[in-house]
């Protein structure tokens, strides 16, 4: 057997190493540090981790080459297994950016009274007597650091995945960590279990079909590496009922990942249940991450095959949208809503994914569907993680009060939180002058020229839907008269983390929405991905 | 194929004899009711009443089916690459001894708490 | 070498993992209803290998070996944990997250 | 490559396949009858006793009077059982272990009945793994039988034997790896024949302990026997067993025995080639059917110091056992196997500067010292017993002593040395 | 001077005043916030007579800025006004300050420097609708101006507010989304012609396919429709105005939804012309129905601020009816339309406040006689009402019968139909009058005082500007002719009867 030492292109990967090592190192540091000290330890060194990765992950974006074409800029690296091009770069650095976010908001410690949002002791039952000594005693699981890190390692890899199985491991990498950090919620712990054990059946239910779609294709195409999938599909090589059943499972896989209906039903209970850190988290780093990846399967590997999925993509996404949009409305608790508003954006988002066209098909400068979605997802995850960490702070004798009916007149009793929750809702909405308007007239702009009006109109009718649901929260915090019936939350005030989480989230979601230039170019600049 | 039939017909021979003495042993024996010798043996006392389900075992059990679990995964890429080593050369021992250090981070940190103690 | 039939035994396996997770209501079922959908997976990947003469599909096994793998290590701590609290492992007893 | 050198298996005419099946399936339970009375004789010697000498030559046939005589016990099925499970689990536990042998290697190729074959059932390019594989189907006997019997001792028997076979059988594998890594092969002719010149055994000397020990744990042996630890657990995981389904297991556990010998001749002390160079003297040593006495000479080699053993050891404690296997054996196996690969590696290509390699192998020597050494000590991490409540409906246990279970060697007696006893014949 | 960016620092003044004023000490009764907004509601008037003191008529767009804003959408900031922008930021530069002082003491109570703080920055976004010359621009404006008017409705006003304001930013986001479907159908289209480009002087020259031409049309003018508000998609307009301060209802009456008519006029007529033509009969017919239908709404409502709110749909109708009947007599009557019902409306919805806030009541039933004891104010109120009804020598007149003349023009029955507008505006306006205002005093009002000098401060100068140009209206028309004939020309409408006699008063553009 003849044997090609394989190469590894260490100088463009090492971001993805480094979180990858920090990961590691963070489980050694669990083994070895006292444990009064491993929570300054962890949180020191994730943080530096991601630090040191985003830095590398701007240094490798200035020096990507600019392929044959002038479309793309980058290389296939690892033996074809990931593509280090323009978008994967994009990802990786927005997904650091929110990571860092998400580990400021895992580090905060001032709202609990000096111990973090997580379970103290995994293993003690709810209610015990463990329990409370675990409490008792100040013990928290700081493994949630090494965790975190997996996840952002898996989340890294996912976008930049170029063939099947790579993508598949960064797949389960990305999953594995978040089923368990959904689960370790100090309060509401059996709330928290029962995500965790949701999301985990769901997510094992969908990757199992995922996996299937992957060795159908693979029967198909003989080859799991994208481009070659892309030959075989050109030049219909193989059984195309094969390719057409993988694809659509593939797509299982992926569309579960991004919470499109109909594969949405996690969503609410998952986000419900995780502890909120997790919740902001997970959905900004998920969605662009699995966004990343389904935009490189289906235009890389599928791009020839453009005209079996679109249509697919578009009942999807008006399915979303409108699922999203409409449950939204008659939720009564601030987590759910949000996530059944993440699910009307994984809609809005399919709207720019679908928005695929020809480079020949576009005019100079027009705006591209892997640029709209980009900054769609940057948008996003701001006000996402944003809102999530706003929701930290409300709280009331039993921790985190999520239910709407606590948050009656939240704007009269602190007005500066409740203005900010308010803001991130207006981005989310999409109103003028914040970042959710910029991405969401990319997205549908994209949409409109590749021809998917029907899209549109369903994306525009939803947008109203949706402004509904986020006014009536803005509504209930400011306008609602009368004392309210119950307990109320208040704001607790948070440590510097959690403050710079929410403070970052409103610039950029400001600045996004007046001056979104600078990114938009950015992502224009990160161009098309690589073949 | 061919070098799997072999195996098939061994494993029915085996099979066959198994199953041969498993149902002989009903017939050959004698079969005298005692009530108390159809009771489960626990030294001549009361069976105590076992949970529907068979029971619960301790945790430890899952522990070392998980650890287990790791390990044996990492020797089922431990055997292609020992096999192809002479291929692989210095990149095999690069890329193994990477995989191998990594699980020894697991290892090192379910050893350090507590997760290879037996009581 | 001839496949369907390999490729028709999978997907056997595949939808009787598929509706036993649908249909099943102790966790742990489910559970290795899943396992079964992956191996089903396994054993179609492999086949297609043999079919196309190389080693992607192989490998590939191996790997989702590994995730199942881990799947299962954190499927049964996540499992296990609720089954300690509520001691019930059936998936309809987990319903405190609702509209 | 597999598939040339593999050329010699899978051509056999049926009758051949039939009639090796079968001289395998005959020599293994007369094998199984042997040893058994060979253990008793061997041991009763140890012991200063005589041992079985009543049926047949020497005794000989007191394994197959005793056989006989389970025959014709009452076979009774508890009525806590899980019926099916309880009697599918003898069979799931006997076949596996027959079929462990299909691919080892007893000589090279024969003339038999006029057609050349080799004298191994079979060889695959992964055999090794078949066996590791197909051995571990075993297991499954063990814990579906423990917990069919619907009984306390089977059930934590057949759990413990479960937790233990696994935990040595990583071992097992590991200690392997540095094998395929010198054969560049899993299939066990190739590996026999890769040790032509020099066996295994003796240039990858840790592998071959790590082996040996594991194999012994593997098969549930003292001093490793702790499941059927009649102290504790009765009979173990077959307390509720009798009659034939009792022989069953006791079969697959002597079988067993035969294939991790059969294993650990084929890996390490060369399969059937002749020891001590007698090839080298005779020519025909290796040729026709004498590689068959090096083979079973080997084989009951290392059933002598199964049975050496468990007459000199006594039994080990559970958690010193489980802590040898993950805490000692493991680390070594995987360590031995980075510096098989390093060494082997160095051999193979010169052009490495050596020095770096050195270097990285004292790096990685200080890296696991750190881990296991620095810290042992400090062992307070382990996390706080978490007391479990009684609920209504769980086993009456007695309290834990105070200050949880007593962890460590017990103080060692004293006692006052004002007479010293002759010791006589036990 | 041309280089100085007039328009930016117009718009500015009053977005740092918002700023400026929000973090002002919300002490109770403390009066900083109301003198520093209305400080910089002044500056801005200052800013708007200068801009206006420079503009040159019959220049086209003036003052113009391009800057790139977001290159990748082909967006500009650019600003720019003519005619028809002047007008409307004059009225609203002019009517920021009076609702100030006639609000004076709205919001007190609640969070003051909030309200004055929204309504300042109300009026930057809506001086920047005016401004914009980029479509993208003016959305975006167009869409920010709703925060500002929803957080003025839902945080003060009266009882149900939320649910008022929660109507009212409902219909416009629902509007201003069909429109963003419209204006990235815009991008599509302005992108397959080559570059993309926003600018509205670019996409005047895009060729576009009859079908787009006609499905954006459609997008503009739906928004523009829940905005101005013409049947059927008024419903917000009488909720929101009943809930609101009287102050709120002025600028939202007779600032903002100004933009839909504004709208109308320069994107609809201005981008598509074709398509306008073809959509001008539903469109007239809706206009119809809204003065119809609006006015006989007012007749039947009970309560003042729900009656004047109505008014205003019935004169939005003829606003639209002049726009789309293509003459320059309809266009520039419409255009005169907007500053003079922006005018008289206010005087109407602050007077009936004042009343209002001494009945403590906005019932007609329950109030009555009240010129017996506050003669001022009913004296005030009634010029106000004649106004609205188009008397002869009030403002309003003028515009009224240029946009007949245009109507009949069009058809001899659409001029019929809007004739009995005016007399029904005839019935409800004196009617009103006559119920409120006449008759015996209500018991209980023994104690109600007439105007006093800050209420009068704010409302004279309405009066005047009523009076003013109801005798004078050349400078309006001056301003807005030039625009007027750029626009039909680009329609492609040659006008056969003459134009209003204003070409010998183009040199005097001073006010």
């Amino acid at each position: 057997m003849d044997f090609v030492k394989p190469s590894i292109e260490y100088a463009e990967i090492w971001p993805l190493l480094v979180m990858f090592a920090v990961a590691c190192l963070g489980v050694v540091v669990e083994a070895f540090v006292p444990r009064e000290r491993r929570y300054l330890v962890q949180t020191l060194l994730a943080a530096a981790g991601l630090v040191a990765a985003l830095v590398g992950t701007i240094l490798i974006a200035g020096e990507l080459e600019v392929l044959g074409d002038g479309q793309a800029r980058g290389l296939i690296g690892v033996e074809g297994s990931l593509a280090i091009d323009g978008p994967t770069v994009f990802l990786w650095g927005i997904i650091l950016v929110f990571s860092l976010g998400g580990l400021l908001l895992f580090a905060e410690r001032r709202l609990e009274g000096g111990v973090s949002a997580f379970a103290g002791q995994a293993a003690a039952l709810p209610g015990t007597e463990a329990e409370r000594q675990a409490s008792t005693r100040g013990l928290e699981h700081t493994e949630v650091y090494p965790l975190m890190m997996f996840a952002v390692f898996g989340m890294m890899m996912f976008p930049a995945a170029n063939d099947l199985l790579t993508l598949f491991v960064a797949l389960e990498v990305l999953s594995l960590p978040l089923y368990l950090l959904c689960g370790l919620a100090r309060r509401r712990r059996l709330l928290s279990q029962e995500a965790a054990l949701k999301y985990f059946l769901l997510g094992a239910f969908s990757s199992g079909f995922f996996l299937y779609g992957v060795a159908l294709v693979y029967g198909f195409a003989g080859s799991m590496d994208y481009a070659d999938i892309n030959e075989a599909v050109r030049n219909d090589v193989g059984n195309s009922s094969l390719l057409l059943i993988g694809l659509g499972m593939l797509a299982v896989g992926l569309l579960f990942k991004v919470g499109a209906a109909p594969f949405h039903n996690w969503t609410p209970d998952v986000y419900q249940g995780a502890p909120t850190p997790v919740t902001g988290f997970m959905a900004a780093g998920t969605k662009i991450a699995a966004f990343g990846a389904l935009m490189r399967l289906f235009y890389v590997a599928f791009g020839s095959e453009r005209w079996s999925w679109q249509p697919m993509l578009w009942v999807i996404a008006i399915l979303t949208m409108v699922v999203g949009a409409v449950l939204a409305v008659v939720q009564t608790d601030m987590k759910r809503m949000l996530a059944y508003s993440s699910v009307a954006h994984t809609g809005f988002l399919l709207t720019g994914v679908l928005g695929v066209q020809q480079a020949s098909e576009l005019s100079d400068g027009q705006v591209t569907s892997t640029q709209a979605v980009l900054f769609y997802l940057t948008t996003y995850g701001f006000a996402m993680i944003g809102a999530f960490a706003v929701v930290t702070l409300v709280r009331d004798s039993g921790g985190e009060a999520s239910s709407f009916a606590r948050w009656r007149g939240l704007g009269r009793r602190s007005p500066l939180v409740a203005g900010l929750f308010a803001f991130f809702l207006l981005s989310m909405a999409g109103i003028p002058l914040t970042a959710g308007f910029v991405g969401k007239w990319a997205v549908f702009t994209v949409a409109l020229s590749a021809g998917a009006w029907p899209v549109v109109i369903a994306a525009i009718l939803c947008s109203i839907i949706a402004v509904f649901f986020y006014v009536r929260v803005i509504v209930l915090m400011f306008f609602v008269e009368g004392e309210p019936e119950g307990e109320v939350a208040s704001v607790t005030r948070p440590s510097i983390l959690t403050g710079a989480t929410i403070l970052v989230g409103v610039a950029a979601t400001l600045v996004l929405g007046i001056l979104p230039g600078p990114v938009l170019t950015l992502a224009a600049h990160a161009g098309e991905f690589v073949r | 194929m061919e070098l799997y039939t072999p195996v098939l017909v061994l494993a029915l021979i085996a099979a066959a004899f198994a199953v041969g003495s498993v149902v002989m042993s009903a017939f050959v024996g004698p079969s005298r009711y005692n009530r108390a010798r159809l009771d489960s043996y626990e030294c001549g006392i009361e069976p105590t009443p076992q949970p529907v389900g068979g029971g619960r075992f301790p945790v430890k059990y899952y522990i070392t089916a998980m650890l287990f679990i790791v390990f044996d995964i990492e020797i089922i890429f431990l055997y292609p690459w020992a096999v192809q080593f002479d291929a692989l050369k210095f990149f095999g021992l690069v890329e193994m001894v990477i995989f191998i250090a990594t699980v020894f981070v697991a290892y090192a940190y379910v050893w350090r708490r507590g997760g290879l103690e037996w009581d | 070498m001839n496949i369907t039939a390999y490729v028709v035994l999978s997907g056997i396996l595949f939808t009787i993992g598929c509706v036993g997770v649908l249909t099943r209501r102790n966790a742990i079922v489910v559970f290795m209803c899943v396992e079964l959908m992956l191996n089903a997976s396994n054993l179609a990947l492999v086949a297609f290998a043999k079919q196309h003469g190389n080693l992607d599909g192989q490998i590939a096994a191996f790997f989702v070996m590994v995730v199942a793998a881990a799947e299962v290590v954190v499927g049964l701590a996540i499992i296990m944990t609720i089954f300690r609290t509520r001691r019930s492992a059936s998936v309809d007893d987990a319903s405190l997250l609702k509209y | 490559m597999e598939a040339d050198d593999l050329s010699e298996f899978g051509n056999d005419v049926w009758w051949i396949i039939l009639v090796k099946s079968l001289l395998i399936f005959v020599v293994l339970v007369l094998l199984t009858l042997f040893n058994i009375w060979w253990e008793r004789r061997v041991v009763a010697r140890m012991q200063h006793r005589i041992g079985p000498n009543v049926n047949g030559p020497f005794g000989l046939l007191q394994s197959l009077a005793d056989g006989v005589k389970l025959a014709l016990k009452e076979d009774i099925i508890p009525k806590a059982a899980d019926k099916w499970v309880f009697l599918l689990a003898p069979v799931i536990a006997a076949v596996p272990a027959f079929v462990t042998f299909s691919v080892i290697p007893f000589g090279p190729v024969v003339n038999m009945f006029g057609e050349e074959t080799p004298l191994q059932l079979t060889d695959m390019p992964v055999a090794v793994l078949f066996v590791m594989a197909i051995a571990s189907i075993g297991i499954y006997g063990i814990v579906l039988g423990g917990w069919s019997s619907g009984s306390t001792y089977s059930l934590l028997g057949g759990l413990r034997s479960s937790a233990q076979m696994i935990s040595y059988e990583v071992a097992m594998g590991l200690a392997l790896v540095a094998v395929f890594l010198y054969a560049g092969s899993m299939s066990t002719s190739e590996i026999v024949e890769a040790q032509d010149d020099l066996w295994f055994g003796l240039i990858l000397v840790p592998s071959f302990v790590i082996y040996v020990i594991a194999m012994i744990g593997e098969t549930n042996r003292a001093p490793f026997d702790l499941p059927e630890a009649e102290g504790e657990l009765v009979g173990g995981f077959h307390t509720e067993y009798s009659s034939l389904k009792f022989a069953l297991f006791f079969l697959a556990e002597y079988i067993n025995m035969a294939t991790v010998s059969a294993l650990a001749t084929t890996l390490f002390l060369g399969g059937w080639h002749a020891p001590f160079w007698i090839d080298e003297v005779w020519a025909g040593a290796n040729e026709g059917y004498w590689p068959l006495l090096w083979f079973f000479g080997k084989v009951l080699f290392f059933i002598f110091i199964f049975i050496w053993l468990r007459g000199s050891l006594p039994r080990l404690r559970y958690d010193q056992f489980m802590a040898f296997g993950w805490k000692r054996l493991i680390p070594i196996a995987l360590v031995w196997i980075v510096a098989v690969a390093t060494i082997r590696s160095i051999s193979l290509d010169g052009g490495i500067d050596r020095q770096y390699l050195l270097i990285g192998i004292g790096a990685l020597a200080v890296v696991f010292l750190v881990l296991f050494f620095i810290g042992a000590k400090e062992e307070s991490d382990a996390e706080a017993p978490v007391a479990v409540e009684q609920r209504p409906g769980a086993f009456p246990v007695p309290p834990m002593p105070a200050g949880g279970a007593v962890r460590g060697a017990a103080k060692p007696l004293t006692f006052s040395t004002s007479s010293t006893v002759t010791g006589g014949d036990a | 001077m041309n280089d100085f960016p007039w328009l930016t620092v117009l718009i500015a003044v009053p977005l740092v005043g918002a700023l400026v004023t929000a973090f002002l000490p919300k002490a109770p009764g403390s009066v900083l916030p109301k003198q520093v907004a209305l400080g910089f509601s002044l500056l801005t008037l200052a800013v708007g007579v200068a801009i206006a003191a420079q503009y040159d008529t019959g220049d086209g767009m003036q003052m113009t800025e391009t800057h790139t804003w977001i290159e990748a959408f082909g967006v500009h900031y650019a600003l720019g006004v003519d005619g028809l922008g002047l007008l409307l930021i004059l009225l609203t530069v002019f009517l920021v300050p009076v609702v100030f002082v006639a609000s004076w003491n709205e919001a007190d109570g609640n969070n003051v420097p909030a309200f004055f703080a929204w309504a300042l920055a109300l009026e930057a976004f809506g001086l920047c609708v005016f401004a914009a010359t980029d479509v993208f621009l003016f959305y975006v404006v167009f869409e920010a101006t709703l925060i500002p008017a929803y957080f003025l409705i839902g945080g003060f006003g009266r009882e149900g507010r939320s649910f008022a304001a929660l109507k009212f930013l409902m219909y416009q986001l629902g509007g201003g989304l069909v429109l963003l479907a419209a204006v990235i159908g815009l991008y599509v289209v302005s992108a397959d012609a080559g570059s993309p480009s926003y600018l509205l002087s670019d996409l005047q020259n895009v060729e576009m396919s009859t079908t787009w031409e006609r499905w954006l049309f459609v997008g503009f003018m739906i928004a523009f429709a829940v905005k101005a508000p013409l049947f059927p998609l008024h419903t917000w307009l009488a909720d929101t105005t009943e809930k609101a301060t009287p102050g709120t209802s002025v600028l939202l009456v007779c600032v903002l939804d100004k933009i839909g008519t504004f709208g109308m006029l320069r994107f609809c007529l201005g981008l598509f012309p074709e398509a306008s033509q073809w959509a001008t009969p539903v469109v007239v017919t809706l206009a119809l129905i809204s003065i119809v239908y609006g006015a006989f709404l007012a007749i039947g409502q009970d309560d003042i601020l729900r009656l004047i709110g109505l008014t205003s749909l019935s004169h939005f109708g003829f606003i639209t009816l002049g726009i789309f009947a293509f003459s320059s007599q309809g266009a520039s009557g419409s255009i005169l339309y907007m500053v003079n019902h922006g005018i008289g409306t206010a005087a109407l919805f602050l007077i009936a406040g004042y009343l209002i806030r001494r009945k403590g009541t906005s019932l007609i039933s329950e109030i009555s006689g009240v010129q017996n004891r506050a003669p001022v104010l009913a004296g005030l109120f009634l010029v106000a009402g004649l106004a609205t009804l188009g008397l002869p020598g009030l403002s309003q007149f003028v515009s009224e019968i240029l946009v007949m003349i245009a109507a009949f023009d069009y058809h001899w029955w659409v001029g019929v139909v809007a004739v009995t507008g005016i007399v029904l505006a005839a019935i409800y306006v004196l009617w009103l009058y006559q119920r409120t205002m006449t008759g015996p005093p209500v018991a209980g009002d023994e104690g109600m005082k007439d105007l006093n000098r800050r209420e009068l401060v704010a409302v004279v100068p309405l009066m005047l500007a009523l009076v003013l140009f109801g005798f004078y209206p050349m400078p309006l028309l001056d301003a807005a002719n030039p625009t007027v004939d750029t626009l039909l020309e680009h329609v492609g409408v040659s006008d056969d009867a003459p134009s209003v006699p204003a070409a010998d008063h183009a040199e005097e553009g001073e006010h």
